[in-house]
């Protein structure tokens, strides 16, 4: 890596994060460092589904099935021959899984890698489809790995689901993982593949008449966000200790997709503002459903209506701010120092 | 004298019943500027579509070079050696001047995705050698001062200077232009005229394009090909073209009414 | 599997098909005018069966006036949705069209869970569609004959009003160019909110049905049909009426058959829907009978 | 959009001090149930009840307040968890009531453990919940026993030496139920001749209908929901199969009747109370209080989660009122010993934090439920 | 009968029509030439109601500005957009319909006749998908779908591009035989030459505002003109 000044302050920007992190393990209240925990993971898998949708244009649903994925293989890989045993009441594991035991990092990478996998293969059919059509089939796919979740017993332990996970994950797993997602993600952006990339979404048809191979292009984006949401998978898996077919449902890759829409599409900065103001709001909506007393009228909590507000609040937004946060536009050092010399971005 | 670059034989395309190009059959040679006329819907962006790959022709054989290249990928036929434009230009609306031209590299990227993550002293050196590049060609079609603006900023004339240029940055031997001087006025179509000479000598080409602007097809190209109704009704000089009584009856009418 | 069983399941198939197609169509309708999944079909399906049921447990008005009512109210909030929060974003992306429509669906879901609570409500069936009849031993429940022939139904009236009306020529008009139409001296919108009417009022009609088959309703009882629908919309090829309905009955047929045949495979009956559609969409991107929407990318 | 956001963030924070001062002297208590969401019908009858306990009961014995604070975990496990964390470290709630089904307790239950808060479940019948947990107990009997209980009941009063079982395979609930009674039905030399599975929200049970008419069993053992369970007995009927069929305690819902019509005459299930063959006085008085509010009969999620909070409220009253520490209602939880609750006698097993209490079997009759017996543990 | 004054059109930040003002009087044609990109297209939208502008456009002494397209065209005025953009999955006779969407049924008949006297090669095809027609076909077909409500003022938008030069000589024919029977035409064209030879009166647009105007003759004559549109030296 090059020693400049960009990169000097970025550096420093992640050590200024991590105090945070630590200052925050140490200060702030367990459901405080939850909800980070939270926004860190969804960082992480927002970042990786911007690549593909915002980045590179393929408006796709599938993180959910990618999520489900990346948690199955580590919880697998993370529970103990015994604890295995006496979950499969239905039918035993099969016996090459249920030896299977190792510790947290390795079983993190493993689900990383078998999602990629897995989005390496599923890539190759859906990107023969465009637009709408990449929309419904990608839905589809999360649908599948649910029902294929709750029927291959013998290794996912059907609708019983895995149960009693070791709680590894923490703040500073959320943390070291999000970063290291967001770096890479935003290299790939700035490099000839990101460039690729965003030609893909502007024009395909013209991209390929650059010789750009955009199938291998799409993949390299596809597979890329399926590893970090794998991982992320195996974050949750592991924060949630229990893991069932009905975890990881469309209502996942739908809070995902609000959060890069509200950040704006392709900006993985505002991905980053945007999850942190989603997963915090939807926890502050809460209050709508208490029961309160405002100026000595009491209004009695209505169960449900945070879901209520939350949906009117999104189309709100979808009319009158569709650009979202920060638009396509990327904060950078570059643009804070000609914003204080005053240059043209 | 020179070698004959790109051999169609009697292409044919359908869709469905509809037959788009029937026995289209040309040559093109080395550092000629061949056009292709014809009115909308005779067939000219077919022709070019199974040309550049996008399509693949229901009969007939191309070739480049001497090579077969029917029915291969599109990407691969631009790394063989051929770049087009579009007749309505496409950029890459977001993305800067220069950002446009580097995708031409793309093609020929010399790091990975290894290097680009982990960003290796080789990402480095490349990816200053492309950018060098594409300056380099941005310089050379007077675009270089306009590098850091969106595409979408720019006028209608520049735009389809960058869009030349991307094509360039694929580093081509043959280029293909599609209605390159379709929304311009004379004077910028005249403009037009001269850049592509300019920018033929300048980077060795060989030019094949469509239009439909007679005037700038006569004065630009060496030989014409006329298409009506998916088949080449004549090909010739320009001034053959120009009193070919078929060509007359089916597309030009009388030309001075 | 003898042939009785298998008459059976086919009957059942085809039942469960149309259903699927009086859903579709709305898709497909939607899709072809203003090129939006709409996401909240399937739960134009549940309002239409909170519609019915309160008409009937809690108006009690009889079961033809209920079931009309709620299609015509169904219909009204087709048209509500697509005025409130779709048309301001008539010249938005796509995808911010596609993200309000998931919206709308949770608001949709959300507000009747508020209103008519989580607990299933029994609805009620009328008598005409319960029961069975007996055909050489042979059992054929009475909604498995009536759904079939109600969707062909409706689905002639709409052909008809699609092809032998002035509007129903706008419509078709509409799926090929927006503006083009407003200068015929056309009022697009209203045209639009039709088309919006015309596809909730059959998604009721379907849900309505639905509700006879597995009558207990929640409020997130229009998701799966939903997106099955959908599915059958674009297998049929988006835009095209008797494409959505002949990829309804396809989709319903196989699945209950699938089934029937191969009893190990039935754990993945939602998913084969989709698969069905991968499949078709890789060797006919625009479905069975769709044309090219995208037509015209060079 | 900013401005939007931070006005809006600005308005929630003052909304919730608002809503979060306090001044008189009590004690809060979260509860964690799903009240939107797919299983949101469950959470919606569980705070029915425990809000009508609540009002029975709103204090302890020295006038100590509780105050209940409901979140809603959407069904969602994530949320779960999160809703958990937010009563203990921003509510400071010293004890928890909830989730409803298994796999949502499981996923509040290693945070309340972690920060030693006791954590009552009104409904979560897996034996895992509670496994290795010295935080969580439950109000409610374990699945294994009520399998049990069902295959004693088909063994010995039904006298039926041949079962069939349908599975609903998507459901946790049915598939952990339906092993528990194979398992105990087998043990008492009962035969099962056939395994059938279904989804969630089939429409259509012909094939399986036809390959039970095929097996002949003596009865069918369902423990599904009322919606499936109605619509198969529907079915089952109109295709000529039969047997009788016997459920667990998902079949008990007015919904079942109304749907099932006449064919679901004589389905027999396993629950947790029967409101009209009170066990003790506390539930004639809940059930008329119940009935008098909501117009309805109490069912089985309400009348438990009442009894979770009653539970709970005499653990604090034992524990100090006000004064009591989580790790003092924890304590009393747990050697909660002979309480007279609503679903009947409840003793709580200090070691495992399993709920000791008896199952009632009711049946359908004549478009009512009836009483049939109580399997005493 | 139209009367265009400081007329501005935007496009987000991009001021596409700059103030421009002109006349369109009764019974005759008038055109606007101009480059691509010139905002002779947003003009031409602008009046009939597909975008938003600002100022003022009279017709009939009428203020039609701001009201919504479908009732600009009940007042009479009729656009055959660029590109033709016939309905492609209608027939040729349901093309007609549309154009008269808002005449009787009674009315049509006869209309149907005067189109396909007008145009005899629609008669032949009538029941054909319009999807079937050549560019040339297709091109008369919008016309026809165009005067089929009546207009009192019929509007083009580049009714010359992408045909071969035979074709477009038949269409203008057909332009100057409508002007004779006594259609006001506003048209809107690149190709100036045959524009200007139609028209009576001429406007010169350029980067969307009016930079020269006067008798069709007169900048036929016009060095200006002659070197930027016509191409001459």
């Amino acid at each position: 890596m090059k020693i400049d000044r960009n990169n000097i302050l970025t550096i420093l920007a992640i050590l200024v994060f991590f105090l945070f992190v630590w200052w925050g393990s140490n200060h702030l209240t367990a459901y405080a460092v939850r909800v980070w925990e939270d926004t860190l993971i969804f960082l992480m898998l927002s970042a990786g589904y911007n690549l593909i949708n915002g980045v590179t244009g393929q408006f796709s649903l599938e993180p959910n099935g990618f999520v489900a994925i990346g948690a199955y293989v580590t919880a697998i890989l993370i529970l103990t021959p015994a604890q295995k045993e006496s979950m499969f009441i239905i039918e035993p594991m099969v016996p090459w899984l249920a030896n299977l035991h190792m510790s947290f990092l390795p079983a993190l990478i493993i689900g990383g890698i078998v999602t990629a996998f897995v989005g390496f293969l599923l890539g190759f059919p859906v990107f023969r489809v465009r637009g709408d059509y990449l929309a419904i089939v990608t839905l589809g796919f999360g649908l599948t790995i649910r029902v294929v979740s709750n029927n291959t017993i013998t290794i996912t332990n059907g609708s019983l689901g895995l149960k009693g996970l070791p709680t590894y994950t923490n703040i500073w797993w959320c943390a070291v993982w999000a970063v290291i997602a967001m770096i890479v993600i935003m290299r790939i952006v700035d490099s000839a593949f990101g460039r690729a990339m965003k030609a893909v979404r502007d024009d395909e048809d013209a991209a390929i008449a650059m010789g750009i191979n955009t199938l291998w292009i799409k993949q390299i984006a596809f597979v890329t966000a399926a590893f970090f949401e794998g991982v992320g998978g195996g974050l949750l898996a592991s924060l949630i200790t229990i893991i069932s077919p009905t975890v990881f449902t469309f209502f996942l890759t739908f809070e995902l997709l609000i959060i890069i829409v509200v950040g704006g599409l392709g900006s993985m900065t505002g991905t980053a503002l945007a999850t942190v103001v989603v997963v915090w709001g939807s926890e502050l909506l809460r209050v709508v459903e208490q029961p309160m007393n405002i100026f000595g009228l009491h209004i009695p909590g209505i169960p449900g209506m945070r879901m209520v507000v939350f949906s009117i609040l999104l189309i709100i937004m979808m009319i009158f701010a569709r650009e979202g946060i920060m638009g396509q536009k990327e904060f950078s050092w570059d643009w804070i120092f000609n914003k204080i010399k005053g240059k043209r971005a | 004298m020179s070698e004959v670059i790109l051999k169609c034989d009697k292409l044919t395309m359908r869709f469905g019943g509809l037959t788009a190009v029937r026995d289209f059959s040309i040559e093109i040679k080395e550092h000629m500027i061949f056009g292709l006329i014809g009115p909308n819907g005779a067939g000219k962006t077919t022709a070019f579509n199974m040309i550049t790959g996008n399509l693949t022709p229901t009969e007939g054989k191309i070739h480049f070079y001497g090579q077969d290249i029917t029915g291969l990928k599109p990407y691969k036929i631009v790394s063989l050696g051929m770049a087009r434009t579009f007749q309505n230009i496409r950029l890459f609306s977001n993305l800067s001047v220069l950002g446009n031209v580097l995708t031409g590299f793309h093609h020929k990227l010399k790091y990975n995705l290894i290097d680009a993550i982990l960003r290796t002293p080789r990402f480095y050196k490349y990816e200053n050698e492309m950018k060098e590049a594409g300056m380099a060609l941005l310089e050379s079609v007077r675009l270089a001062d306009k590098a850091d603006f969106k595409a979408s900023e720019l006028p209608y004339g520049e735009r389809r200077k960058v869009e030349i240029a991307r094509a360039l940055a694929t580093g081509p031997k043959l280029l293909l232009l599609d209605e390159p001087a379709a929304g311009m006025n004379p004077q910028e179509t005249l403009d037009l005229m001269y850049f592509i000479r300019e920018i033929k000598d300048k980077f060795n080409l060989t030019v094949f394009l469509i239009e439909h602007d007679m005037k700038f097809v006569m004065n630009l190209c060496e030989t014409i090909a006329v298409l009506d109704h998916g088949v080449k009704i004549a090909e010739g000089k320009p001034e053959e073209i120009r009193t070919n009584p078929d060509v007359i009856k089916a597309y030009l009418g009388d030309i001075n009414a | 599997m003898d042939l009785t069983i298998i008459l059976q399941q086919l009957v059942n198939g085809v039942s469960l098909g149309s259903l699927y197609g009086l859903v579709a169509i709305g898709y497909t309708m939607v899709y072809g005018v203003i090129r939006l999944i709409n996401f909240a079909h399937g739960d134009i399906m549940m309002v239409g069966m909170y519609f019915a049921f309160t008409g009937i447990a809690m108006m009690f008005l009889p079961w033809w006036a209920a079931f009309l009512l709620s299609m015509l109210a169904s219909a009204l909030v087709g048209v509500i949705v697509d005025r409130v929060a779709y048309k301001p974003l008539r010249n938005a992306s796509r995808i911010s069209a596609l993200i309000t429509a998931i919206g709308v669906s949770f608001f949709l879901e959300n507000s009747f869970l508020v209103i008519y609570g989580g607990v299933p409500k029994a609805f009620p069936i009328p008598s005409v569609f319960n029961g069975a009849i007996n055909i050489h031993s042979v059992i054929f429940p009475n909604i498995a004959i009536i759904t079939p022939i109600v969707a062909i139904v409706f689905l002639l009236i709409l052909l008809f009003i699609l092809h032998k009306t002035k509007y129903g020529m706008a419509m078709r008009a509409l799926s090929f160019d927006i503006d083009t139409v407003r200068i015929m001296g056309i009022n697009v919108d209203l045209v639009i909110s039709l088309v919006f009417a015309l596809g909730s009022f059959l998604a009721a009609l379907g849900g309505i049905f639905w509700a006879m088959r597995y009558p207990a309703i929640n409020p997130l009882i229009g998701i799966m049909p939903g997106l099955k629908a959908f599915a059958a919309a674009v297998l049929g090829g988006i835009g095209s009426v008797t494409g959505a309905a002949l990829g309804g009955f396809i989709i319903g047929v196989t699945e209950i058959l699938v089934v029937a045949l191969f009893p190990a495979l039935a754990g993945y009956k939602d998913a084969f829907a989709f698969l069905f559609l991968i499949f078709v969409l890789l060797f006919k991107p625009t479905g069975i009978l769709g044309e090219d929407l995208e037509r015209g990318r060079f | 959009m900013k401005r939007l956001l931070s006005s809006l963030v600005a308005v929630a924070v003052a909304l919730s001090f608002l809503a979060s001062a306090s001044f008189a002297k009590e004690i809060k208590v979260g509860v964690v149930w799903p009240i939107t969401g797919l299983v949101a019908a469950f959470g919606q009858s569980a705070w029915k009840g425990a809000q009508l306990a609540h009002s029975m009961k709103p204090a302890t014995k020295d006038g100590c307040k509780i105050k209940l604070i409901l979140l809603d975990n959407k069904g969602m496990k994530l949320e779960t968890a999160n809703a958990v964390s937010k009563l203990i470290t921003d509510n400071h709630v010293k004890a928890i009531i909830g989730a409803i089904t298994s796999s949502n307790t499981m996923a509040g239950a290693p945070i309340a453990e972690k920060n030693h808060i006791p954590m009552i479940t009104s409904s979560a019948t897996n034996p895992l919940v509670t496994k290795g947990k010295k935080y969580i107990s439950r109000a409610c009997f374990i699945d294994p026993f009520q399998g049990k209980v069902a295959a004693k009941y088909i063994w010995n009063n039904l006298h039926a030496k041949k079962a069939a079982v349908m599975i609903e395979r998507d459901q946790d609930y049915s598939v952990g139920l339906a092993h528990a009674f194979m398992n105990a039905y087998k043990k008492l030399g009962g035969k099962i001749v056939a395994v059938e599975f279904f989804q969630s929200t089939d429409q259509d049970y012909s094939a399986q209908i036809s390959d039970l008419k095929s097996k002949n069993p003596d009865v069918i053992y369902m423990p599904s929901y009322y919606q499936e369970l109605a619509l198969f007995s529907r079915q089952a009927r109109q295709y000529g199969l039969n047997q009788p069929i016997m459920a667990g305690d998902g079949a008990e819902a007015e919904a079942l009747i109304k749907i099932g019509g006449k064919a679901v005459n004589g389905l027999t299930f396993t629950t947790h109370f029967d409101p009209h063959a009170a066990a003790t006085p506390l539930t004639v008085t809940f059930v008329k209080a119940f009935e008098k509010k909501y117009k309805t009969s109490p069912d089985a999620m309400a009348a438990l989660g009442a009894d979770a909070y009653f539970i709970l409220v005499n653990a604090i009253n034992e524990a100090g009122g006000c004064k009591a520490t989580p790790k003092k209602i924890n304590y009393y939880v747990r050697h909660t010993k002979d309480f007279k609750g609503v679903t009947g006698v409840i003793t709580i097993n200090p070691k495992t934090g399993n709920a000791i209490k008896s199952a009632v079997i009711r049946k359908v009759k004549d478009g009512k439920f009836v009483y049939v017996t109580t399997v005493n543990p | 009968m139209l009367k265009v004054k400081d007329l501005n059109v935007y496009y987000g930040v991009i001021h596409a029509v700059k103030g421009i003002s002109f006349d369109v009087p009764n019974g005759k044609i008038v055109t606007l030439i101009g480059a691509n990109g010139a905002g002779k297209s947003s003009t031409l939208k602008a009046i009939a109601g597909l975008v938003k502008p600002k100022g003022s456009i009279l017709f009939s002494d009428k203020e039609i500005i701001r009201h919504p397209a479908h009732e600009i065209s009940k007042l009479g005025v009729a656009l055959v957009p660029e590109g033709r953009r016939v309905f492609i999955n209608l027939t040729i006779l349901e093309n007609l319909r549309m154009g008269g969407f808002n005449k009787k049924i009674s009315e049509l008949e006869p209309l149907y006749e005067k189109m396909f006297e007008l145009f005899p090669i629609l008669k032949e095809r009538a029941h054909q998908k319009a999807g079937t027609l050549s560019g040339g076909e297709q091109q008369m077909l919008a016309i026809a779908r165009a005067l089929m409500s009546e207009p009192d003022l019929l509007m083009l938008d580049e009714p010359s591009l992408g045909l071969a030069p035979l074709i477009v000589s038949e269409v203008f024919d057909i332009l100057r035989e409508l002007n004779k029977q006594g259609r006001t035409i506003l048209l809107v064209e690149q190709n100036a030459a045959q524009a200007l030879k139609l028209a009576d009166y001429g406007y010169v647009l350029e980067n969307g505002a009016i930079t020269l105007e006067g008798e069709a003759k007169g900048l036929l004559e016009n060095d200006e003109v002659r070197k930027r549109y016509l191409g001459e030296d």
